[in-house]
């Protein structure tokens, strides 16, 4: 189930975001995740951020020691898991914090797709330059270091055939008002267990982010009245947002 | 008193787990008749930290789990029983049977939501001050579920169903569990548990260092307890264990099971693929039924085995 | 004493059974350091009637098997072993642990043949018919199990074996049989046993009505019995179960066995298979082990689990 | 691991032999056979003599139960196992008793057989218009009732590229010394439990029947002291032929 693999890079992004490029690829659509176990410590799901690599920041315990690794450490991943983006032609994508570790492999594999990315301040604009590379980028800032200031819901009106979201919980909730339902495409996060839908731990609204996401259509989105609301922690209790 | 499911299909306790997705599958059509909810604690659990799963590569391998019961408080879960609507199937509420005095307790908190009872007899046996990780289970022991199988039955005149352990003296508990007045016997949960290995970290793989044995490969060890305990018991049987396809399901019809409990099915399946494959199993069920009841199934492989002459008693098409 | 397999790989016994198996494959150049008699029982057995297997067709799935411990008379084994020559293999001879005095009798009349024993506590699968089936309470009782340990110990120094089952209080078991003499515990028979119902038929497949589970699927059950085994007792082990690969072998080096047993690993392989796969599977185990000694693996899976930062213990190339 | 079978035709082949047509085809390269499961009775080897059929003679009580099948009635069969025999240009099939059934298939894909067939009487020459309609059939009776009188062996020489030979244990003994080892294969019977090369029941000289065989090399047989001499009863211990 599990795959042994050893850090053969560990990259820094900026912002607190690090990539760990993998000896191992994980072949792989745009958007789906992997559970990565760190033996003692945990197992948590992580995007594909490459196909042979994982981008994470800072945020807790697990991704303090999963960004402590070093070249030639070990990690062990299972996966791919999940729904993905679909690729098509005329793609705008949009990222918020870490959530744009989601988007890049859909930036290389969509045709003239359009980037919009928001953070708090420029560092948290992660993959800014490769995204450049790959089609025009327009950014938001919430201090205004680069770009437009404000939230990435500023950046909006963008023209494109489709839309594929993913950030925080209260950023795509924010954006959802915005975005036609039948275009658009959303990645959630949850806390996971099981990642093969089973355990039911990771729903929302019913749905397993594991099995039935991370990437749901707008339509179901729609209808997701827990986003931006409420996630279940640990024991299954709801913990509000 | 029967559960009255249409169709006898439920999932696993700690399956899918929470109302939100009984009440989108129902919803959606799935052909699921009643739906058993996360085993609930006396207080909240947080259960193991990942990897609380595992299984080899090789196809059909078993599934280990250690979750390990995590839970809602029953605080918790009756503000979000208060709240589920299942236009077309049952809820059953499935509680974990370590102290009788809190079993009856959380009966009567969620009595106003429940079609049903399912006692998780696999819990630890906790003499006091007892560590959880040496305990017996309370399922190993025919007097200590007896307790919690009466405790229920005082707190409850819904169905209750006692659900039993492979691996313990299932038939001699099921006796005291139907005397103490279970409905059902719940036939069973995960074989083991088992413990697997990583080569390359050289330790063991779950955090609960071993994991309960789930899917394909304990079907024949559940089917023969559902034999075994109709057998000797001949009460409603609900099964668990490797229930696949529909010729599993058949299987443990005629061992003598009337409900079908499908638990390791729903790993990597979609709402859509829940929706489209629960209808095709119970459509596979109704053609090989031929019209014939349900009800003339169950149990009959324990007849007199026919001999070779005799012609199949299913008539091929 | 030690039985010095080279290399540590054996037959499960009732798997290839017969000593012409065994020298064929030996004169081959099968990787196999011992061969392993199908346990011989006091009186000539005939076993049940087939069908004596089944399997699903969904890969993975277990094996029952339902022989029931067939067995020419000892009289006749003797007859055969005399015939017998492994140039390169030990040969040992497996006995039914049913009677102290039986067991002691025919270890006696194979003493001169055998290199080793290796004494079967208990048969989930006895004929139909069958009085209450001894065997199979000899293996869940510690006492009974020191028993008929003591009565091989005082026939022959040569080293002893006593084959454990899952599902049965093994650590006990385990420690009884290694006070009372035990030089290896064999970790384990086959799980179960099991049921299975052809559903066209309406009846159960087996002649023998149930049968014992082997193949990948009992690996976790089998496994967990090595590393509780190793834990408690700190004794040679033979594992058995689901080995087929030589990552399968390593997991049971790390749990803590020094001898592998294959067993279902031999279905549907030809002599030049066994030749081919069973040089393969012990050149994997020695590419694994790089030139560290294979005693050092052995329960090095009970180490303390290493934490996140710290590199894996095995350098991968 | 079963087939649940119906018989669609039971047909009389003289000399007390009947073949089983079944309603289901068993692809099978020409000498496997298959394991024919009577539920209540037992589970015993017979060669595939179609892809759809089983050839029996009624030699004892299972093989008489088997020959009480009548139209619609099921049987389960597993397989077909084991290995078979070459199919090459230029063979010399020979056949004896029930074992003629082993020779069918072979004899319809192999170009330009020739055919020896022996038997007490001619009654037991099973499938010999058959056998006529593809290849040149040459026969031995024991009781002079047909062909040659005598032994199987009274058939020979015979020119041929290679050599098929399936029959009593005591008849392939007999044939041994006159075929050349190296293009010569027998196909072998034991008594079989579980068919899959586990249980070690069905050995000759070391060699498992069902996985080995049931066709073997004239070289490999050369050196069966077995053959014609023993084989393992139902607990194990040999019986003498
Ligand atoms: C499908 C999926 C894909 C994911 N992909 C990535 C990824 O590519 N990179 C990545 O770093 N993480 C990703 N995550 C989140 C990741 O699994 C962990 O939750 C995250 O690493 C924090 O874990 P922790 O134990 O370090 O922090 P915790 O102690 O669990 O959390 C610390 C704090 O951070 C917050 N937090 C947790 N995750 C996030 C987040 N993703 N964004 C903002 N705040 C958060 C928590 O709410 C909490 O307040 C993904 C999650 C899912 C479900
Ligand atoms: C690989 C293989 C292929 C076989 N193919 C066929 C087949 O195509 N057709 C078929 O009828 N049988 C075949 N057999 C034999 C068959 O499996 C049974 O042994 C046979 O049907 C007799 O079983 P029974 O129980 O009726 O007789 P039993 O009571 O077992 O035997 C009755 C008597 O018949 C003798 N006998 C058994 N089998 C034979 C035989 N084949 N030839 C001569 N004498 C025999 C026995 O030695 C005994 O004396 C095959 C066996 C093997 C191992
Ligand atoms: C991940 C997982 C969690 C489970 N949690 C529970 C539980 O909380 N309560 C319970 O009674 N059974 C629990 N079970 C047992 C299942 O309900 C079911 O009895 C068992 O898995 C056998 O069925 P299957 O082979 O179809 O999965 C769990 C099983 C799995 C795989
Ligand atoms: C067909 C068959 C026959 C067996 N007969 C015996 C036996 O006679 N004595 C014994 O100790 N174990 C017997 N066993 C158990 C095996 O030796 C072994 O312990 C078990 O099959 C688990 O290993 P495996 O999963 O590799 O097959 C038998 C197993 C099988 C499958
Ligand atoms: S994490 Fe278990 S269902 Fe999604
Ligand atoms: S019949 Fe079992 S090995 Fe051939």
């Amino acid at each position: 189930m599990r795959t042994w693999c050893r850090v053969v890079e560990r990259r820094e992004e900026g912002g607190g975001n690090y990539t760990l490029f993998l000896d191992h690829s994980f072949p792989s659509k745009p958007g789906q995740f992997v559970m990565a176990w760190l033996p003692g410590e945990s197992e948590k799901p992580f995007s594909l951020s490459y196909e042979n690599a994982i981008t994470a920041k800072n945020l807790g315990w697990y991704s303090e020691r999963l960004l402590a690794l070093k070249e030639g450490d070990s990690l062990w991943v299972r996966g791919p898991y999940g729904k993905s983006f679909p690729v098509k032609e005329g793609a705008v994508l949009m990222g918020g914090g870490v959530g744009i570790a989601a988007l890049l492999l859909l930036a290389k594999q969509a045709k003239n797709p359009k980037i919009l990315l928001g953070g708090r301040t420029a560092d948290d604009l992660l993959f800014r330059q490769e995204f450049e590379s790959l089609g025009p980028v327009k950014v938001a800032t919430e201090d205004g270091s680069l770009g437009k200031k404000g939230l990435i819901t500023n950046l909006l009106p963008e023209e494109g055939q489709y839309y594929c979201v993913c950030g925080p919980d209260k950023m795509m909730a924010a954006l959802k008002p915005f975005l036609p339902p039948e275009r658009s495409y959303y990645s959630l996060e949850r806390y996971m267990k099981c990642a093969i839908g089973i355990c039911g731990q990771c729903t929302c609204n019913g749905y397993r982010v594991c099995t039935d996401g991370p990437v749901f259509d707008g339509v179901t989105v729609q209808e997701m009245t827990d986003l931006g609301r409420r996630k279940r922690g640990k024991s299954g209790a709801w913990e509000y947002l | 008193m029967l559960l009255n499911l249409d169709p006898p299909i439920v999932n696993g306790s700690g399956i899918l787990s929470f109302p939100d997705i009984f009440e989108l599958l129902d919803q959606k059509g799935a052909t699921i008749g009643g739906y058993i909810t996360k085993s609930i604690s006396p207080t909240e659990r947080l259960g193991n930290e990942n990897p609380v799963v595992t299984q080899e590569d090789t196809p059909g391998a078993p599934l280990l789990n250690s979750l390990a019961l995590p839970s809602q408080s029953p605080e918790e879960w009756v503000a979000e029983l208060k709240e589920t609507r299942l236009p077309r199937a049952k809820l059953i509420v499935s509680v974990n049977g370590v102290d009788p005095k809190e079993v009856s307790r959380i009966i009567r908190m969620v009595e106003p939501y429940a079609d049903g009872y399912e006692l998780n007899l696999s819990c630890p046996n906790l003499a006091p001050g007892e560590e959880e990780s040496v305990a017996d289970l309370v399922g190993q022991n025919p007097t200590a579920s007896a307790q919690v199988v009466r405790a229920a039955r005082e707190a409850t005149e819904k169905p209750v169903v006692a659900k039993l352990s492979p691996g313990t003296d299932y038939v001699e508990v099921g006796r005291a569990c139907v005397e103490a007045g279970a409905d059902y016997l719940g036939c069973g949960n995960t074989l083991g548990p088992g413990l697997a290995i990583d080569i390359h970290q050289r330790s063991p793989v779950l955090a609960g260092l071993t994991g309960g044995l789930s899917g394909p490969a304990i079907k024949p060890i559940n089917l023969k307890m559902v034999y075994d305990v109709f057998g000797a018991l001949g009460v409603p049987i609900i099964a668990y264990g490797g229930i696949m396809t529909w010729e599993d399901a058949v299987e443990y019809l005629l061992a003598g099971a009337c409900v079908l409990g499908l638990g390791t099915f729903f790993a990597e399946r979609t709402v859509e693929d829940i929706v489209r494959d629960t209808r095709n199993f119970w459509q596979g069920v109704q053609d090989y039924l031929k019209g014939e009841p349900l009800e003339s199934l169950v149990g009959s492989a324990h007849a007199m085995r026919t001999t070779a002459a005799s012609p199949s008693p299913q008539q091929k098409s």
